[in-house]
């Protein structure tokens, strides 16, 4: 099967190229079909591949497939071959179903715009690129994804480029990560110096032969693999374009920056973790960021109005849990819990772009409201969605997943209480901005009339959504609850075993706690926004907290510190060279030489006597001369 | 001997100046016919009496001859002397006297420094510069003779007059 | 032979367009693609042939020598050779030919003769200096190339044409008499050394010359190539050159000028000099890292689009000399690419802005945006030259760009990374074209026609090429591979600056990872 | 004088009989036609004595002139330029002058001047050669002496000839006074013999290059060009611009190799400082010009601080590459006045840059003529000009001037801006502002034409292979 | 004049010098004309003197052409004179001076 795998990245290609190239000569059913189907045969594929790869598991533990060498010079000779283990099947499984749902629901959601087939063509390229990331065999054919996946976001961030503020938000996402691809790209340069190759199961074995413990070589590259992945993951301190990103449409928030390239951060650290299982500090680093980030975004996230900025926040916010279990040592509760977050925050978009829709592309959630009865689907959906971001316990996917980062925050060999108590603080605010946001929205009365209901093509992948929201966490069970570890497992082949810290029996107590912290948070939040409002408004009366939620507003002011220590002097300084200093040097020299060709013209006075006078003064010159020397 | 010259010299020299400064064209003209003069004595001198000879026939008499007939020509009087007057100005001639002062101090230093050795004075009658003219340097005086050729056409085309036209539309008699 | 040829064959054919412009306006063109086709296919066919063989030969990298005294009694030979790297840019250089012919076919519609033959006579004499291994007959066709390109740009121009154009030819006219000084500076000192003098590239090779003289002669020849690429304090004729130009002109001396820089730095500066570019190195690199940022701040304030690719190219030719004084295979290999994907990448983007110009009359990129409602097409294909620009993996100019960070990482470390820094700037840059051009909200109401036929062909054509070249980029690296082996061989490979402090605990047995050969 | 004597001054004689000739046929009132034609083909002939004569060189006529390889080249050259200025001088005066006869007899003359600079070697013959053609020139320049500018020009040629011509003379008189001869190779003899350098040699040296430098117009001595290259008919321009300053250099460069003048430190810094100075002042001065022809004439100033450069080293390549660039000087020198002479009309000369606007749009072909000219006064390949700089910067380099040679390069730089503009002009615009005119002879206006492009075809000819002359140049060595 | 030649290569030097100061600081063309011959006299009597220091006729066979010469110019000179007076009625100098820059 595994000569089949060429296919699943080359479909959705494919149909990038039918649609880039013939898009505006096929109707939309034919760009729909295309777009939407190219993903959906890959994402049959998958299964079919997959299938395959865990009935008979190669003896290398991985499909791969060479299709032809890139370049060669030299030692240098990356391949673009596939490479399918564990792992990326988790990945490319997410990628390609989730991918193919937005796709369908895309289908519907995007009808009436008139650039069908551009986006269809994006989507597609994106998907794509993503797969070409996570199958990628060598870093550099990665990198390839890598930035191709910056390149589709960039497009369709500012897919409606009429208005100059999407096109701000693209610009800014793409350059804001690929400041962090740069610093991956010096990351590569140091790995093939040190082992001679960019392959990456080459670089996983050499590694931890050529590198001791805590090398500080290792540090050095792993920090440069984790700027990248700071970038693209929207971690801090690159995490200030992804609330912008929101200008894309609302699928393209689904997949790109909720789903799947957000979250190839996380990918890379979990492909490259023997480089920083090698450095304990770099690891830490990593915890100490996901911890960071999850709770400013979680607090940023409390503070939005627009139902897609407070997603996007809360995006940050889980993907922070990610990075806090890899760099707890955790490495399969990361990859579960992006699973799980992929299926309900992705339904969180599509459902949040349905209601958007439905009220004439309004984003505020103040102006939303009692779309309960209105819209059910749509609440069912969102609701259990909501369950998972805010971890409900036992019946939601995100608990199970949730709950395990947790635990190991303090359990495992890179946990610490601290880190353990900032996880469990924001699953505190989390569970309150998701309550927030279901009750301003679909509690209340009505604010704005509903225009458009969403059909078929939209509601099937919500429900189909929904359902994974709600039991995909079953295929992971904490060992105190069942113990079922069917994705562990599975991902033990690529990643290494979580390992405890000693005298760590239990985790009833922290699953006790994490559950009494989310329900809390959703009662607070009932009790504000639902109950008893008024309160809201008393708070607002306090200046420190005024200034604090504008501050949280503002994502905690990072955009107006970057602006004012590093766009602004490089805007000045470009704009006030705009001419060219050093072209003033060669004006100057011109100058200078008009200004002797004006100084001797002089002498050209026409003057006889004076031009006998210059004769004289020759001669003596001359004479002169013999005189002295 | 050495008398005579020193005095034939402070003549020259006079002379010379009273050239250069003199305001009326005649006065200057005399005066160098002067210099002209006591240089051919220093010529006899030297030993050199068909230079001399030939110094006052040809320099003082058929060249300078030609001036006073410009000058006539022209009619340059008391009109021209007055003229000179307002000319020479010692802003006007301060500087270049001051710079000719700078050439002959050095003339002077590279002259005296020059250790000429002693020798007898000869004098070169005629006809040896005849014979010389004639033998050795016979090109010479054939090409002096179309060196001649060449003033003689050339002043014969640039003294005649035409028509001049100042301006095409602005015609004008020139005559003499 | 195929080479006197095509020299000839560019020349006359540039004469009998001048000669039948006077009577026909059409038939310049038809002449001139012509006699462009004529050399691209051949040398196409030639490298086609050659590349079969090209991994067989193994000291020899050359592939045709044709020699003809010239001037004898200096030494001087009418000498053409061409190894990988001339054949590469030959093929480049006919390419972009075809498309500067094509891409003025409308533009030009005054003195249609004239304009073909300078075009025509710029090829022949760029072809010329690609070929030469005289010294003499290098900087011959040097010069030549530069007179009907002053008349490209000071005749066919715009507004400040005439300033651009005396900018141009000074600046490289200048630099190029001190190359000249130290071409008969190298022509006396190995004829004193050795008794035979000549000018013969492949006899200067091995002179000895004094160290102290050897960096003032390289200095020379440096300045005229460094001017021609430019290197940043040289820079300044360049943005009004490109901007001022004609299409086919920018094209031109964005895509082969800039090239011949480059050319003569790997095919001169290097092998004659190298213990004096050795010393030179971390200096020409330091330039070439300000360059690459220098260039892309400059082009980021810039608001006349042609002005502003003209300072992009600063910032990539900053690449080029990075890569080359890193002396190693990667590096320039990179080089190399650089050359080629440069060419066409930038020489898309001044067709585009060519296109622009003549149909919006204008070059402010404020008074585009939004062109994307009108013309799509050109949209996608400038978003895909803007991400060429930028380096984006999947395109040619990543490869060459890696490819050249990835050697220097060797040889300096530190202004690898500022180098690798320049990278935000090129999206910096980029993105600002795109959205100032294509994106945005639309200010026209009238019709904008998106591409024509002949204008689809001619992207087509550059497209294919930087996807081809970004994602199977092997046919170049092959055809210059023993050229540049044999370069990097002059040069010892150095350990010293990798290993700095970080890489101290490495064990012992890493260094055959660490150091190549 | 011997029989051999005679034969091997042919050409002098020929050239002094030829004026003698011509004023004879002005006296039996032959028409100007006639004239012209005459004195072209007297021209024809006194060229082609000089092939006839070769089988005797090296000849001494002792003690005044020598006839050797090289005076045989620069007289080739000079009567060469003279004929093409011969050329060009009949549609010039015919619209101009009435009695434009005498012209030729002065010409002549003027090219004996020269001619027997080239071949003196013996201040006798070189005063009276310099004075010949000096003589001639004033006459020459002032020839349309109803314009201002002619007049202007001629006396202020006239009062500087004779002022440095004064040097010269005392210069040649403390020499003598110091050497006891006045032939060179008795100097050159009488030097040697002495211990220590005489400071009256060396003064007498400076002397008499003040009156050399004002003829060949080298910074300081260089204000008069300008204005006598203005105010003279634009073909003697040409003659002055080429066959006065060839001559005068030749006869310069042969005294100092005979009397190896290149060993006395002084004088050769002075010559380096008057290069250096001659090549930055000619080409500054000429930046923004709008005469044509003064920018020619500074433009002069320049290349004779090229020559220089190849003058100081004194050694075997100097010769080669003084005869080289002397040759593509005077070639293409005579190009750019020639086009000059053709653009002239009745009432002024093509000299206002504005005249040539749109120029090669008009007159596609005068255009090209003329571009190839400045290209090659530029320096740039493909014309002689470039190669004759490489062989000048090769002869500087050789013996390891290279300030000298640096200075060049920096100030030819200099100097390609206002070949440029030139340039630059004649493709601007649409419209010529040169009013089409009937000629009056379209037959000698072609053959003017025709001329122009056999000279501009050798430019680029000995630009592209300049082999072949530089082999029949190795035949022209000195003695 | 038994010891030394250097006298009169002064007095000529002095005459010389003289002369060339009569042509700068005089504005009239006739007197730059005198001053000229002036100088070309001090020449010719450089020369006479160098010839009787060696004993030789050449100095003065130099001086018989100068002579020529001075008579060739100044009669051209003195031409220029009478068509320069004839157009601008005036001998100032410096009124020529419609060429320069």
């Amino acid at each position: 099967m595994n000569n089949l795998l060429w296919l699943i990245p080359v479909l959705p290609f494919a149909g990038f190229l039918i649609l880039a190239l013939a898009g505006k000569h096929l109707s939309r059913v034919w760009v729909a079909l295309i777009g939407a189907g190219s993903v959906s045969l890959s994402a049959i594929i998958v299964p079919i591949i997959g299938i395959g790869f865990l009935s008979h598991p190669p003896a290398t533990g991985n499909y791969s497939q060479t299709l032809w060498t890139w370049m060669q010079v030299g030692d240098f000779n990356p391949k673009i071959t596939l490479f399918l283990d564990a792992l990326s099947l988790v990945f490319v499984f997410v990628i390609t179903f989730i991918g193919a749902l937005i796709h369908i629901y895309s289908a519907g959601f995007m009808a009436s715009d008139k650039d069908y087939s551009r986006f269809f063509a994006c989507m597609n390229l994106f998907v794509f690129s993503m797969l070409l990331l996570v199958l990628a065999d060598n870093l550099l054919l990665l990198y390839l994804g890598w930035e191709g996946v910056g390149l589709c976001s960039y497009l369709l961030i500012g897919f409606w480029y009429e208005n100059p503020v999407n096109g701000y938000a693209a610009r800014k996402a793409f350059i804001i990560t690929r400041i962090g691809d740069t610093a991956m790209a010096i990351g590569l340069f140091v790995i093939f110096y040190q082992f001679g190759t960019l392959a990456i199961p080459d670089i996983l074995t050499k590694a931890p032969v050529l590198w001791h413990q805590g090398a500080s070589i290792a540090t050095i590259t792993a920090l440069l693999l984790l700027a990248g992945g700071v970038g693209k993951s929207a971690q801090l301190p690159l995490q200030t374009w992804l609330p912008d990103a929101m200008a894309g449409p609302s699928p393209v928030s689904a997949l790109i920056h909720a789903a799947t390239m957000v979250t190839a951060g996380v990918y890379l650290i979990s492909r490259m973790h023997i480089i920083f299982q090698l450095s304990p500090i770099a690891q830490m680093i990593v915890a100490v960021i996901g911890a960071a980030t999850l709770f400013i975004a979680g607090f940023s996230a409390l503070t939005q109005y627009d139902i897609k900025r407070v997603l996007a926040y809360s995006t940050i916010s889980q993907i922070g849990y990610m990075f806090l279990a890899l760099g707890v040592g955790a490495w399969a509760a990361a990859i579960f819990h992006f699973m799980i977050h992929a299926f309900f925050k992705a339904l969180l978009f599509l459902a949040a772009g349905a209601v958007i829709e439905a009220l004439h592309h309004e984003h505020n959630i103040f102006k939303m409201g009692g779309l309960k009865n209105k819209l059910p689907v749509i609440f069912w959906t969102f609701l259990i969605g909501s369950a998972s971001l805010a971890a409900l316990p036992l019946i939601s996917a995100g608990f199970y997943s949730k709950d395990q980062i947790l635990w190991y925050a303090w359990a495992a060999e890179g946990g610490n209480p601290l880190l353990w108590f900032i996880g469990l603080l924001g699953a505190f605010i989390t569970a309150v901005y998701t309550t927030r946001m279901m009750i301003l929205v679909f509690w209340g009365e009505a604010k704005t009339e509903i225009g458009h209901r969403p059909g078929k093509l939209m509601t099937v992948p919500l429900i189909v959504l929904a359902f994974f929201s709600l039991f995909a966490g079953f295929i992971e069970l904490p060992h105190n609850f069942g113990h079922f570890r069917l994705f562990s497992d599975l991902l033990q082949q690529v990643l290494p075993e979580t390992i405890l810290k000693a005298g760590m029996n239990t985790e009833l107590q922290f699953q006790i706690l994490a559950l009494l912290s989310t329900l809390g948070g959703i009662y607070l939040a009932y009790v504000f926004y639902y109950k008893q409002p008024q309160r809201i408004e008393k708070l607002k009366q306090s200046r420190f907290v005024m200034n604090l939620y504008l501050f949280w507003f503002s994502g905690w002011g990072f955009d107006k510190l970057y602006n004012t220590l590093i766009v602004k002097p490089i805007v000045f300084m470009a704009n006030v060279n705009k001419n060219d200093v050093v072209d003033k040097l060669y004006q100057g020299v011109t100058f200078i030489t008009i200004r002797l060709y004006q100084s001797l013209s002089f002498t050209q006075s026409g003057s006889l006597r004076w031009y006998i006078m210059g004769l004289v003064i020759g001669a003596i010159i001359i004479l002169s001369m013999q005189i002295m020397l | 001997m050495d008398i005579v010259f020193y005095i034939t010299a402070f003549v020259t020299v006079i002379s010379t100046i009273m050239v250069i400064t003199r305001h009326n064209p005649v006065h200057a003209l005399l005066y160098l016919i002067i210099s002209l003069l006591s240089i051919s004595v220093i010529f006899f001198l030297l030993g050199a009496p068909f230079a001399a000879l030939l110094e006052i026939i040809i320099y003082a008499g058929a060249i300078m001859v030609l001036f006073i007939f410009v000058i006539m020509l022209l009619n340059l009087g008391k009109e021209t002397a007055r003229q000179e007057k307002e000319w020479l100005k010692p802003k006007v001639w301060i500087g270049p006297a001051i710079l000719s002062a700078i050439l002959f101090v050095e003339l002077f230093y590279l002259i005296t420094i020059a250790d000429v050795a002693p020798y007898n004075l000869q004098t070169v009658d005629p006809k040896t510069v005849a014979i010389s003219l004639f033998r050795p340097y016979l090109i010479g005086v054939e090409l002096a003779a179309m060196l001649l050729m060449a003033g003689v056409v050339g002043a014969a085309h640039i003294g005649q007059h035409k028509k001049m036209i100042l301006h095409r539309f602005l015609k004008e008699e020139g005559r003499l | 032979m195929i080479l006197i040829y095509v020299i000839g064959i560019l020349m006359g054919g540039g004469l009998l367009s001048l000669l039948l412009g006077q009577w026909n306006k059409n038939l310049p063109r038809w002449i001139a693609l012509c006699t462009v086709l004529v050399g691209f296919i051949a040398f196409v066919f030639f490298w086609i042939n050659q590349y079969h063989t090209i991994n067989l030969r193994l000291t020899n990298t050359w592939m045709i020598d044709y020699r003809h005294d010239w001037i004898p009694s200096f030494g001087i030979s009418f000498h053409l050779a061409i190894d990988g790297l001339s054949l590469l840019l030959l093929v480049l250089t006919f390419f972009l030919g075809i498309l500067a012919v094509l891409c003025s076919w409308n533009d030009v519609k005054e003195r249609v003769g004239f304009y073909y033959f300078n075009l025509l006579w710029i090829l022949a004499g760029i072809s010329g200096v690609f070929m030469a291994v005289d010294l003499f007959l290098f900087y011959f066709f040097w010069e030549v190339m530069l007179i009907p390109m002053y008349f490209l740009i000071g005749i066919w121009g715009s507004e400040n044409r005439v300033y651009a154009a005396y900018k141009f030819f000074i600046f490289t006219q200048a630099s190029g008499l001190l190359m000249l000084l130290a071409i008969i500076g190298l022509y006396f000192i190995h004829g004193r050394n050795t008794g035979v003098y000549t000018f013969n590239y492949f006899e200067l090779l091995g002179t000895a010359i004094p160290p102290h003289i050897a960096f003032w002669l390289m200095l020379g020849f440096m300045i005229a190539f460094v001017v021609k690429l430019p290197i940043v304090p040289f820079h300044t004729w360049l943005p009004d050159a490109h901007s001022e130009a004609p299409t086919a002109g920018s094209l031109i001396l964005a895509g082969l000028l800039l090239k011949t820089g480059a050319y003569g730095i790997l095919r001169f500066v290097l092998p004659l000099f190298p213990e004096a570019a050795h010393d030179l190195a971390p200096w020409a690199m330091l330039f070439g890292v300000i360059g690459i940022i220098y260039g892309a701040i400059l082009s980021y304030s810039q608001t006349d689009l042609k002005r502003l690719i003209a300072y992009t190219s600063v910032s990539h030719m900053g690449f080029v000399i990075l890569g080359i004084f890193a002396f190693n295979e990667l590096a320039l290999q990179g080089v190399v690419m650089q050359l080629v994907t440069h060419a066409i990448s930038t020489g898309a983007l001044f067709i585009m802005a060519g296109m622009l110009k003549e149909r919006l009359h204008t070059r402010n990129i404020n008074h585009m945006g939004g062109l994307w409602t009108q013309m799509p097409q050109m949209g996608a294909i400038g978003m895909l030259f803007a991400m060429a620009s930028l380096g984006l993996p999947g395109l040619g100019n990543f490869i060459a760009e890696f490819l050249i960070l990835l050697g220097a990482f060797k040889a300096n470390v530190l202004l690898t990374i500022m180098a690798t820094i320049g990278l935000v700037f090129s999206a910096i840059y980029s993105l600002r074209i795109v959205q100032k051009v294509f994106l945005g909200p639309s200010e026209r109401s009238d019709y904008i026609s998106d591409f024509s036929f002949r204008e689809i062909v001619v992207m087509a054509a550059l497209t294919l090429s930087i996807v081809w070249l970004g994602l199977y980029p092997q046919p170049v690296i092959n055809t210059v591979k023993l050229m540049v082996n044999k370069l990097a061989h002059i040069f010892p490979p150095e350990n010293k600056n990798v290993q700095q402090e970080n890489y101290q605990e490495i064990p012992l047995s890493t260094h055959k990872y660490l150091v190549k050969k | 004088m011997s029989g051999n004597d005679f034969f091997a001054l042919t050409p002098l004689i020929l050239l002094a009989g030829s004026s003698v000739l011509i004023m004879l046929l002005i006296a039996i009132k032959l028409s100007h036609r006639v004239i012209q034609l005459s004195s072209l083909l007297l021209f024809i002939v006194a060229f082609s004595s000089l092939i006839y004569i070769q089988k005797l060189l090296p000849y001494h006529i002792e003690p005044l002139l020598v006839i050797d390889g090289f005076s045989v080249f620069i007289m080739g050259l000079i009567i060469f330029s003279s004929l093409v200025v011969n050329i060009l001088s009949y549609i010039y005066f015919e619209e101009k002058e009435e009695s434009p006869k005498e012209y030729y007899v002065l010409l002549f003359l003027c090219t004996l001047g020269a001619c027997v600079l080239a071949v003196s070697k013996h201040f006798v013959s070189l005063f009276l050669g310099l004075e010949i053609l000096t003589v001639g020139l004033y006459a020459l320049i002032a020839y349309l002496r109803v314009r201002h500018h002619n007049i202007e020009a001629g006396i202020k040629y006239l009062v500087l000839a004779a002022f440095s011509s004064a040097f010269l003379l005392f210069g040649m008189a403390l020499i003598y006074l110091e050497t006891g001869s006045m032939q060179f190779s008795m100097i050159a003899h009488s030097l040697t013999s002495l211990q220590s350098l005489s400071p009256l040699f060396l003064t007498g040296l400076g002397m008499m290059l003040v009156g050399v430098g004002f003829k060949l117009a080298v910074v300081p001595f260089h204000m008069w060009t300008a204005d006598v290259y203005e105010g003279a008919p634009a073909p003697v321009t040409a003659f002055i611009a080429t066959a006065s300053k060839g001559g005068v250099f030749a006869v310069l460069f042969r005294f100092f190799i005979m009397i190896d003048g290149f060993r006395f430190k002084v004088v050769m810094l002075i010559l380096i400082c008057i290069a250096i100075a001659s090549m930055i002042i000619g080409n500054l001065l000429a930046v923004q010009q709008k005469n044509v022809k003064r920018i020619l004439a500074y433009s002069s100033i320049a290349h004779l601080g090229y020559l220089l450069v190849a003058f100081i080293p004194g050694s075997m390549m100097s010769i080669k590459a003084l005869s080289f660039y002397l040759m593509a000087y005077f070639i293409t020198t005579l190009t750019a006045f020639g086009i000059v002479t053709v653009l002239s009309n009745k009432e002024t000369d093509a000299e206002n840059i504005e005249s040539y606007k749109a120029l090669f749009w008009e007159r596609p072909v005068l255009a090209c003529i003329f571009s190839s000219a400045l290209l090659s006064l530029a320096g740039i390949p493909l014309t002689v000009g470039f190669v004759g700089k490489f062989y000048i910067l090769a002869a500087g380099l050789q013996s390891g001037f290279w300030i000298t040679a640096l200075i060049l390069v920096i100030s030819s730089v200099i100097g390609l801006y206002y070949y440029l503009r030139i340039i630059t002009t004649m493709f601007a615009g649409q419209k010529s502002i040169l009013p089409e005119e009937e000629r009056a002879n379209p037959v000698f206006y072609m053959v003017s034409i025709i001329a122009l492009s056999v000279l501009s075809l050798l430019i680029i000819w000995f630009g592209v292979y300049p082999s072949g002359v530089m082999g029949s140049m190795e035949y022209f060595k000195l003695k | 004049m038994k010891s030394s030649i250097e006298i009169v290569m002064l007095l000529a030097g002095l005459l010389f010098v003289l002369g060339i100061a009569g042509v700068i600081i005089r504005k009239n063309i006739i007197f730059m004309l005198l001053s000229v011959e002036v100088m070309l006299n001090a020449s010719g009597l450089a020369f006479v003197a160098a010839g009787s220091r060696w004993a030789q006729p050449d100095g003065q066979v130099m001086f018989i052409f100068i002579l020529a010469m001075a008579a060739a110019e100044v009669s051209i000179g003195l031409a220029l004179i009478l068509q320069i007076y004839h157009q601008h009625k005036s001998l100032d100098i410096d009124k020529l001076k419609e060429m320069k820059g």
